[in-house]
């Protein structure tokens, strides 16, 4: 059975499959951010995006700067779990240089929009929202009724990206990915989507992925292209390969005040950079090793083979 | 040149696998049962469809089976497979959002609408045989792009004018209860019987006579089905199994006789 | 921080935590059935327990047969994917010797239930059942109409079982439980209940958990106790332990016919014996060793450690 | 023998930590956030609850770090834990399932039903200052046993009579929208701020004084608070932090002055 190759390149996959106008979910909960992706939307152009993303970080305000997004879903705005992230207060607070739209909701909010998009149903019901201002600041939220004679419960309708994008740690060149450490809500973002872009650090054999299949996060029939990207997440981290780069988070911030010195480093860091390599290059190998980790390996578990088929090969 | 034949009979095991995997020229993701289904998907994948690929009930994607599987939920899946989702993202995420292009259902009794009794013969309360019940079948019938059922009979009482029960609806009782609860999935597409292939080229319209098995006639067929089934414009007599596609499941795909006789 | 310690015996667990009159799920779609905690049931003589579970299977043929079980919610009620059980049958086909009360549902329409009960949810929406007559035959499957326009939509109550009993390869003693292979709707059904007893193949040093927490299934917060149970789930199978001894099923088939044989098995095979250690020695080392398998071991990955906390300890 | 106790300032982190560590006593199950609620968590597993088990909003349970956490999602939280949960899982299966004693959350406003602002300053259209927004505390309000809020302004900006924007309800405000609806959770049931602890020990009820920070008396909190709140019966001064407290939150815990100044 010769499965699909689904590998190719960052800019063709983007090319390809994100267009100005479309809903583009970017996932991963402080771990896995797809920022190679992100600054290769910003190189490519693209404008007018739908920008989905539970926590929208420093992507956000790098590719709201970069003027791709004109609207913004999304439940929490900070640089990390601190800091503010001034381009989106200087479009929501002054619409300067433009207004930007929001459409906000809680983290469970956004994760139960996934699950709805994910699972093909028409909402999703959760226990938030009975008292808050949220469904008055967006008329999505709404209630059902109980047919058990229950409370009327809040539920959110399903969300479904044209493009979803993530990163992980590696997939097969027919599309299986596989993560570990905190995978947030990145299969429900994909399964939502009508097309998937996976960079990976490493694209590995189809024995490695098949010797764990617990380990898939993304079958290959929920992903459309495979893309190499080694630091694809950085300034966030992929687990086991390299840490966050937390000065570059406390460097942004300044920066971000001031919205010349956000469209310079675009221009630095982005715009005159081809690709994610030439990106790493141009951080430079000390800083680059400075964010390295010593191995953690997981104890292997056993999926065990039929003594006939075992014995059968053995002949 | 022509290719030869195979004479096993239509009742037999290995025509109904044959015809069944040729219904999956051109389709990417079936999601298979254990048994009959298995062995088509198999023989598919050596015939006329390599890269087809299968979803198992049991969350197995992509499985490269080392022996033949004996149920969905063998181990022998499991290992070396691509993918094991959890139920609910099996049923959720692959099935109910609509990655799976066909079904393979069985059933007692199908209707000619393609609606199927899985549950029970005679009464619900105190039925005279209690069935398997639903399983996922409730959840194939309206998300799958289409659905094949295999029936080892072709009789009034397993193609009745009513179903005792009705399991697994077709997208036509579906619009009965309400025209916007229509499902994606078209439905039962086809019913490959001992006697028959029976089609249904209308997601709201009815069963009828695609293809009669060799040696049986039109009339043979009707007779024995419950309700006044159409013939097809286009009926023909049911291409045989050639003698190449017995053998692979003869002697490669089921080797051990768990579904061959 | 010292976790408690949640390791007691089968036999206790299922004293202190199973009562008579309680709903109690046992999970494993046909993988890591907890038979050996079915047959402590029967041992132990419960009665009128609600047995949840999507496949009954022969488990449920012994349980009902024994006595135990005075209603069945389930989704498919067969021997493997095949044969017939007809303890099952007499009792709804002619209660013989009584009535079995049954509410049913489909697979999907299971998963939903464990999964609003796992979620404190009121209700779960699924595609299923428009035009089926499985909503008349249970009037717990309803509707509701989608706030967002769309059709009505079918959806199930959840489903809280006082106790879930799952079976599992391995957990550490504070009760971090991990599986492999098909897993099912066990999350979900632990989530659910009030209650969990997880039995498993061996219990593990908290480090070899901890080596993969990705593999986690069930964290110690769902968990209540732990039962180290090899060969627990005979006759069905543990990924990687033993395979599934069909032979054993095909064996069923005759037995299930007769009642007096099915009592007779039971007596034999549970009453008789103390505990599953017993009944493994009764069936006899030739026949277990013949459902052993040869090692396929998963492909470690790197979790990474902090450069400075390696050193640290280093130095 | 007295136990020797630390001159902090009150308005210092060190102080507020310590107290709110305290309030973590027979506690099992804490979800928290970055910065003083992991300081908090560390110190109460050192002195007063040693099995306390931390749920970090990434799916992170039972970590052991082997280094201070930089966020939520600091990968030294997840080498070495017990489990990761998907999100679906840790929202859905832990939190809103009811595994979760204690939330510690913080905010720009807190009222006196102990409802969270942490959306808008001003006007929600243009607001003044545009504040990070829900994040999970709209779900940790109503699901949580109970909320600590830990505030680092004491005026009634911080603690006004009425809240620019209600992001996470007190019970009072779900009770007032549907008596039916008011959640499981107490919501807010101390409030620790640089001056003083107010407590709420009705889920109906409102906050009151009930701990004023050494140095300070009860007029100074009333009047740096934007209504007028009640004073407990029972109101005492706030027990400084031991030197012990101190030493092992600057010398232990935070070594790398991450939250400490």
């Amino acid at each position: 059975m010769a499965a699909p190759d689904k590998v190719t390149d960052l800019s063709s996959a983007v090319a390809a499959h994100v267009r100005d106008g479309m809903t583009v979910a970017l996932e991963g909960f402080g771990h896995l951010i797809p920022f190679a992706a992100g600054h290769e939307i910003i190189r490519q152009g693209r404008r007018d995006l739908t920008f989905c993303r539970m926590t929208p970080d420093l992507l956000a305000d790098q590719m709201i700067a970069a003027g791709c997004v004109s609207k913004l879903v999304a439940s929490f705005f900070a640089s990390g779990s601190a800091g503010s992230l001034h381009e989106v207060r200087r479009r929501v607070e002054n619409a300067d240089p433009k207004p930007l739209e929001v459409e906000e909701y809680s983290h469970y909010g956004m994760v139960c929009r996934y699950q709805a998009g994910a699972a093909g149903l028409p909402f999703f019901p959760l226990r938030s929202y009975a008292g808050s201002d949220l469904p008055k600041l967006n008329p999505l939220i709404r209630k059902v009724s109980d047919p058990y004679g229950g409370p009327d419960i809040y539920v959110v309708p399903p969300l479904r990206p044209d493009v979803t994008i993530v990163h992980a740690q590696r997939a097969d060149r027919s599309g299986n990915v596989q993560m570990w450490g905190i995978v947030g809500a990145q299969q429900e973002a994909a399964y939502a989507a009508e097309t998937v872009i996976a960079t990976v650090e490493e694209i590995v054999e189809e024995d490695v992925v098949r010797s764990d299949p617990n380990r898939t996060v993304l079958p290959s029939h929920a992903v459309t292209a495979v893309v190499e990207c080694p630091g694809g997440a950085h300034p966030s981290y992929t687990q086991g390969h390299y840490d966050r780069d937390n000065a570059f988070y406390r460097e942004w911030t300044p920066i971000s005040r001031d919205r010349e010195a956000v469209l310079g480093w675009l221009e630095e860091w982005v715009h005159q950079v081809p690709d994610r390599a030439a990106y790493l290059a141009k951080l430079g190998a000390e800083r680059w090793d400075g964010l390295g980790v010593t191995p953690r390996l997981s104890q292997p578990v056993d999926f065990g083979r039929r003594r006939v088929a075992a014995q059968e090969e053995a002949s | 040149m022509s290719v030869p034949l195979s004479d096993v009979a239509p009742s037999s095991t290995e025509f109904l696998a044959a015809v069944a995997a040729r219904q999956l020229v051109g389709k990417h993701r079936v999601f298979a049962g254990v048994g009959l289904p298995t062995l088509a998907v198999d023989l598919a994948r050596r015939t006329v469809n390599p890269d087809v690929e299968l979803v198992y009930e049991s969350g197995v994607c992509g499985a490269q089976p080392e022996g033949l599987a004996e149920g969905i939920a063998d181990s022998v899946l499991v290992s070396g497979a691509a993918a094991v989702l959890s139920m609910p993202a099996l049923f959720g995420y692959v099935l109910q959002r609509g990655h799976v292009d066909v079904g393979f259902l069985g059933a007692a009794q199908v209707d000619r609408w393609g609606s199927l009794n899985t549950s029970f013969i005679g009464d619900w309360d105190q039925p005279t045989v209690r069935l398997p019940g639903a399983g996922g079948a409730a959840e194939i019938m309206p998300n799958a792009g289409a659905c094949i059922v295999v029936l080892r009979r072709h009789d009034p009482g397993a193609l009745p004018a009513q179903l005792d029960f009705c399991t697994s609806p077709s997208p036509v009782r579906a619009y009965e209860e309400d025209p916007r609860m229509v499902p994606p999935g078209h439905g039962v597409s086809t019913v490959i019987t001992p006697m028959a292939v029976l089609r249904r080229p209308d997601k709201l319209g009815e069963l009828e006579i695609g293809e009669v098995h060799p040696g049986l006639t039109v009339d043979d067929v009707r007779a024995a089905t419950g309700w006044d089934i159409a013939v097809a414009d286009d009926v023909r007599e049911t291409a045989r199994p050639t003698v190449e596609e017995v053998r692979l499941l003869r002697d490669e795909i089921d080797t051990v006789r768990l579904y061959l006789r």
